[in-house]
């Protein structure tokens, strides 16, 4: 969790490993629309600092315990105001093979939407209002 | 008088993201901020999860000094 | 088609737009072992260059035609000698939506390894060989 | 006489990238081609698909002068 810009070169490097032949990488960047809402300007994330990161590593652990191949998970994520474009949470998962290094990252995402503290306000022409598509949230080892 | 935290929208409609707030169980004490913050927090309360030191807790979970209760109102990190 | 490094981060930046929340990334990188063959310290791609880069487009057309919401499809594919842990393969889709973006850049991948003209020699401990994991090479459309 | 393209451990069977045959059809030439490299290249050659001018050929289509006849192995990358 970070109010900065996230390090994707960064982390996509650090997933390399001599073991594995495949990096999957998911960045989630803020779009202009929304459920319902055209002209999207800019997104407002904001966390539970306290247990957010805690949260994240969780879904890594859970990723590493179904596809026990897995060779290293990155999870970031970034709070505060971010404008039309700029990368807002970035997945990057190694492994072995191309088939778990998929099923793993988007286990992670999947799983990052539903299980971890974080809020978004959407600022869109016609107002600003937290996003509709929310999800009620669950516990790590809730998600299918 | 246990340490509320509220998140997104349930900090909104609370009009603020801290407080202390009395009752000896989860329930009394979520009582306590329907009536201190009102009916739209209340409808916010509805739909949210409620922690406790960062674990999930129901209405009959102890609370004392010192824990920390979160209002987690649907998510939307991503 | 290349033989330098492929610019991964320029990929991923140039997928970028306003209309796509999501952007998926596959780096396939040299791994230290493959099919039977323990130490492999690197690998060399030769491909048919007046035909390679026109099937990597018709893979690119195909994500397109399945998935019409994709944003932009970036295909790139390194030729040469390559050490361990450098990055073969890059494919980078966006799209709205996550579930397209993850699906559409698995198909890329999947048909790339079908369909384009490309050939690696692994040097392992052992010695040196074309790679096992060798497809019949089909047309862009008979991939499922 | 058409223009041969050779590649991977079709090139390697052969010894040669490139090479000019004979022959009126794709058979005749893939024909002449084991000839003059082989019994390993007629091994690879039987795994491999042959395009002319970049499209897939069977053994009874035309050849003429100038075209390019390619023999691809099972393909690797990724």
């Amino acid at each position: 969790m970070t109010d900065g810009a996230l390090p994707v070169a960064d982390a996509l490097e650090w997933a390399v490993l001599p073991s594995c032949g495949a990096v999957v990488t998911f960045c989630g960047t803020v779009r202009d629309h929304s459920e319902g809402r055209d002209g999207v300007t800019s997104l407002e994330y904001e966390c539970y600092p306290e247990h957010a990161t805690e949260r994240l590593a969780a879904v890594a652990g859970s990723a590493r315990s179904r596809w026990p191949g897995t060779g290293r998970v990155a999870l970031l994520h970034r709070v505060g105001e971010l404008s039309l474009g700029e990368v807002s949470v970035v997945v990057v998962v190694s492994a072995p093979h191309r088939a778990e290094a998929f099923e793993a990252a988007r286990h992670c995402i999947d799983t990052l939407k539903a299980t971890v503290p974080i809020w978004k306000r959407e600022h869109w022409s016609g107002g600003s209002d937290w996003a509709r598509c929310a999800h009620d949230l669950l516990g790590t080892t809730d998600v299918p | 008088m246990a340490r509320v935290r509220l998140f997104g929208p349930a900090r909104e409609a609370a009009g603020t993201a801290v407080d202390e707030l009395p009752g000896d169980a989860v329930g009394e004490l979520l009582d306590a901020a329907c009536s201190r913050y009102g009916p739209r927090f209340t409808l916010v309360l509805e739909r949210s999860a409620v922690w406790v030191n960062g674990e999930p807790a129901g209405r009959d979970a102890p609370v004392c000094a010192g824990d920390e209760v979160a209002v987690l109102p649907p998510v939307s990190g991503g």
